[in-house]
């Protein structure tokens, strides 16, 4: 566990950008952070917003977060440069949990990749990896990891022409046993997993998102049912999962409005 | 530790503090069952309001800065909220907020029809350019607000004040003498401000906030202890408490109830059982009941 | 880090607080060779006063609280004590309370005659039933000691304030209106108030107290933040400041000098040496100077 | 050294009382306190006033104070009992230095006693033990010690009659080479067991007593000349004293008004 004093306000200056594709980077940070793959760190960038991004790679003495340009922040985030300076807070939240025994699937879509990452570097070569991206293009870390990947795109221009959901039915009808599927990507895509997941017995991790404020369970702006996103979380097992009435369902907006999932995706944070 | 609050029975003398976490009825219900025997829900003001941007909470080590500022979905647009809530099983304060007399009238007298058990109104947030604050700091214009919305509520009604105040004592009065059932002592300390030397810029997006948490406990202590000898009404005593001993301490200045919020943040959702249970250990093993502490620091000497 | 304030030059722009260690010259002296620029005397009042009982000062861990209830040999019974600082060879603030307008201006008047290089009046102490406090929480009451002051005294005069005040700038402002040559903030924040459960009674003899330290730091910030905001004189910046980084803090939210008390408990009597190496660092590493980061946090965003 | 946190205010039960004499008691306490001999805490008797008092005996689990009954507050002390309750903070304070080589002597006078004790149980049996008191009965731990005492009383009630510094002088003039002379006790005594020691080029180190509020560095009430009792004290070396003017010569009242050390022992707290 991090101590609460290694998660004070700290400021970082960029050390390297990698420019994974026209709307994602990574940016690379040289600090000694306790971490464990599934936690996030708060990012400030100075007079803009301050938002939380997941860790997708860490050593040592270094970490990185990938960014997908979205808005207002994420924008101007993608566009920083070696030197520039941001604060961060934490890591925060709880993780994966990667104690369980077994073979393991991981899929992944989108940035979601990026949660899953450091994840994958620690799971065994046997590991089911699947991922899945709009294009080729948008694939994340393409040579990074030794574990092989089962590729599938939006328009077929690299692997499998479809979904992820597709690809880890196939494993399972094929007679693949799994005994943990971990997942990260847009929440109807997860929301899909966790069905999957269920209908086959299978116990999965996902990892959420929701607006957040503190990052350290006080504040009570990503609450999702009972659950405290930020702080229970971001990744929940497939108990809290079924329990869960606002998972893939509902979400507040900054002001607390409780809306449906597609309006608080609509919604630009001003 | 089952007490006896404005005519409610509630398990234990320990409050959730607004603000925290009571965002909607599941989590309320969720801190209920961890040891909280009162729960107040987040704010409620007359508008939808986003609140300000992020950085809006940051930890200090010993306690913690927010300016949060107040996001409300609005009253009129919390049905959801309220339909969740009706069936609850456990105690709620349903705290409110406006920027004049009238708008401090108009959301507690609808949230009112809701029936909580409880209406606690906020007049002294100092994360907002024009809400709450500058009522609590004055005791006429904290009577103006209070008796305007005893006459439109049907439930007890809490006030929660400011450590601002000059003399929080003689506010806590005129509240009481306009009708005020109970004090809820203190909202944030400050306002601080935490500049990040680096880029030269205030932290927060909002610049200043609020302190909380174990750093602003003896503010907290000071205050409950004026607000005790100023009136006769009940007080929930809150800021900084994060231990039995630190709640029985506000108690003996005084409080009737102890209310945590930041402590959540260093102990857990299950902060309330830890601390009820840590009150009734040292009770137990002083001899000595709930009763025959609040305001003992009075007593003695 | 040699600096102008006021007509005088300092070796740096440290500060010792008033009411810290400052009751003989030798040990102002010794603060001098410390690293610190500017001393201040510990706060003079009219009579010879004891000041409250003991338990009087507490450390809290993050920060300590103080009642020591301005004690003072009296203004007209400090005669050794100005012989040996006739021959300082260091700049020297004297601090000056009263409990009426009349006093302060007696005790300044008296005070100026012994050519201290600047006059500081306190009209911010929490610790007292009826001197000065009452003062600096308003405008109007702090133009009128100001100006008085200001009429019978020979050298700059600096005024001291309180966080207690609801708007600090106005106070600040209208100080500088009345003549005051700088403003130094913040005096201790709250009061608060701690309370021993066993014995349950308040330990500060006094009951409550002033607290200071570094969990006043956030507080001190914003005061200066606002005082910047509000006048054009320059601002001694202190409250919690314990690290060449909090003191590059407090002159970005905009202080020309910076004031240590507390933190002498914390990292000892050479505090002073160590925060100005630390600045001199910290501007070195950033090729800065003093001068352009004074106010810093006003300007950019 | 004791950390900042070590000398936070807590509340003790006085766990046994023994009565010295007539004006002295020693209140024990169970309590294990990080402590160096010399070094000094603030005792609070809720609703009296609190006052510094040397720490008299420590073992790994407990340890005392010795008070002589003079003012509201020590005959307040001396009059509780088993189970009464009182507040302490610190040890503060430098103590002894102890590091010293060679023959040491010890001087203590009447309830200067108390901060030589635990010293004394640090040092070699063949110390010079020097201590002197009003009357016979006046002798503090009659049986406590193993190296043997040489003492003194004003009557000769007990050993020679007359001064500590007669003694001291003896044993110098007498031929005995001394390294090292700790005192405590008055300060006229220790002030002239100074003067004798810097006539015979003997280093020697005094515990002074000055009017204290916080016990560390801060407020300044304390304060002796340059230097600051409570923090740079209590214990003061031969280089020190030297340069110190108001070393047995003036004090601070409570007003921090500065007086002759007549009229600060003549003051009483009100
Ligand atoms: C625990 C956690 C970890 C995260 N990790 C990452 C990460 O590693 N990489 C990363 O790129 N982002 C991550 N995010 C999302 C990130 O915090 C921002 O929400 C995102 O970058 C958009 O911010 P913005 O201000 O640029 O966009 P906004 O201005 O907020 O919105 C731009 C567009 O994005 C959409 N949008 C906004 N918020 C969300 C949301 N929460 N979910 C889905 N769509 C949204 C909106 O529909 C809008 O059209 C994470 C979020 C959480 C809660
Ligand atoms: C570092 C330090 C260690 C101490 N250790 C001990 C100790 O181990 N045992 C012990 O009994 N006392 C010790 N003292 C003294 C103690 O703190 C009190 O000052 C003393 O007990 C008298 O307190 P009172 O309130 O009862 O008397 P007061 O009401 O303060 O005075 C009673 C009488 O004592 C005399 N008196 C008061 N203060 C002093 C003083 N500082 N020196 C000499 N005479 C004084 C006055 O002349 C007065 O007549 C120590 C003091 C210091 C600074
Ligand atoms: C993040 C945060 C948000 C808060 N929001 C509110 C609020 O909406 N209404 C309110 O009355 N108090 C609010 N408060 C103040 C708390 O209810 C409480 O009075 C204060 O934090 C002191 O208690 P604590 O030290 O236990 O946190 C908020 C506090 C925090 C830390
Ligand atoms: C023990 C103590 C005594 C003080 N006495 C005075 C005083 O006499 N006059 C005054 O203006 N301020 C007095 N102060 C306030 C300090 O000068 C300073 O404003 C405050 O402690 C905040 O700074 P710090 O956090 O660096 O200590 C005192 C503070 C302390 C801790
Ligand atoms: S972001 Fe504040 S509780 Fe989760
Ligand atoms: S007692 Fe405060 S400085 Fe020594």
């Amino acid at each position: 566990m991090n101590t609460i004093l290694d998660q004070k306000h700290i400021m970082l200056r960029v050390e390297k950008k990698h420019v994974e594709n026209q709307t994602h980077a990574t940016l690379f940070f040289h600090h000694a952070l306790c971490f464990k793959p599934g936690q996030f760190i708060m990012v400030w960038i100075p007079g803009i917003d301050e938002k939380p991004y997941t860790i997708s790679f860490h050593s040592k003495e270094k970490f990185a977060i990938t960014i997908e340009a979205k808005g207002i922040f994420s924008k101007k985030a993608i566009a920083m440069e070696k030197g520039d300076l941001v604060g961060i807070r934490g890591p925060f939240g709880n993780g994966f949990d990667i104690k369980s025994q077994g073979q393991k699937a991981v899929v992944a879509g989108g940035c979601g990749m990026a949660p899953l990452a450091p994840l994958v570097e620690n799971l065994d070569k046997d590991t089911i990896f699947i991922h899945g991206a709009r294009t080729r293009e948008y694939i994340l870390y393409p040579d990074r990891f030794k574990i092989e990947r089962l590729f599938c795109t939006d328009d077929g221009s690299f692997g499998h022409k479809g979904l992820v959901t597709d690809l880890l039915e196939k494993q399972i009808t094929s007679g693949k046993h799994l005994d943990m599927v971990y997942t990260c990507g847009p929440e109807i895509m997860m929301y899909h997993v966790f069905k999957i997941c269920e209908a086959h017995h299978i116990p999965c991790q996902v990892s959420l998102e929701r607006y957040m404020r503190c990052g350290f369970g006080v504040c009570g702006a990503c609450v999702c049912g009972r659950q405290v996103v930020c702080r229970d979380g971001p990744v929940f097992g497939s108990a809290a999962l079924r329990e869960m009435k606002d998972f893939n369902t509902k979400a507040l907006l900054k002001s607390g409005k409780e809306v449906a999932l597609s309006q608080y995706f609509s919604w630009r944070c001003k | 530790m089952t007490i006896q609050f404005l005519g409610k029975t509630l398990k234990n003398p320990m409050v959730l503090a607004s603000g925290i976490l009571g965002n909607n009825c599941d989590i309320l219900e969720r801190v209920h069952e961890n040891g909280c025997g009162l729960v107040t829900m987040k704010s409620i003001g007359p508008e939808p309001r986003d609140g300000h941007k992020n950085p809006s909470v940051i930890d200090l080590g010993h306690g913690m800065i927010n300016a949060v500022g107040l996001p409300s979905p609005g009253v009129l647009n919390m049905e959801n909220e309220w339909d969740d809530l009706k069936n609850r099983n456990f105690p709620l304060i349903a705290s409110v907020y406006g920027g004049s007399v009238r708008e401090y009238q108009i959301v507690a007298e609808f949230v009112s029809l809701k029936k909580p058990d409880f209406i606690e109104i906020n007049i002294s947030c100092p994360n907002s350019e024009k809400h709450g604050m500058i009522f609590g700091v004055n005791p006429q214009s904290s009577h103006d607000v209070v008796s305007a919305v005893k006459k439109v509520i049907k439930v007890p009604l809490i006030v929660k004040l400011t450590p601002q105040a000059l003399d929080i004592g003689e506010v806590a009065s005129a509240c009481e003498d306009a009708g005020a059932n109970a004090i809820c002592a203190i909202n944030t300390v400050g306002p601080g401000m935490v500049i990040d030397i680096e880029s030269k810029m205030p932290v927060l997006a909002f610049k200043r906030g609020g302190l909380s948490g174990p750093m602003i406990k003896p503010v907290a202590i000071r205050c409950v202890f004026d607000v005790y000898k100023a009136v006769n009404i009940p007080i929930i005593g809150l800021g900084g408490i994060t231990t039995g001993k630190d709640a029985i301490e506000i108690i003996m200045a005084g409080a009737s109830l102890v209310g945590i919020g930041s402590a959540i943040r260093y102990r857990g959702i299950d902060v309330f059982k830890k601390v009820a249970l840590e009150m009734e250990t040292w009770l137990k093993d002083h001899d000595l009941c709930m009763e025959e502490i609040i305001g003992a620091a009075h007593r003695e000497g």
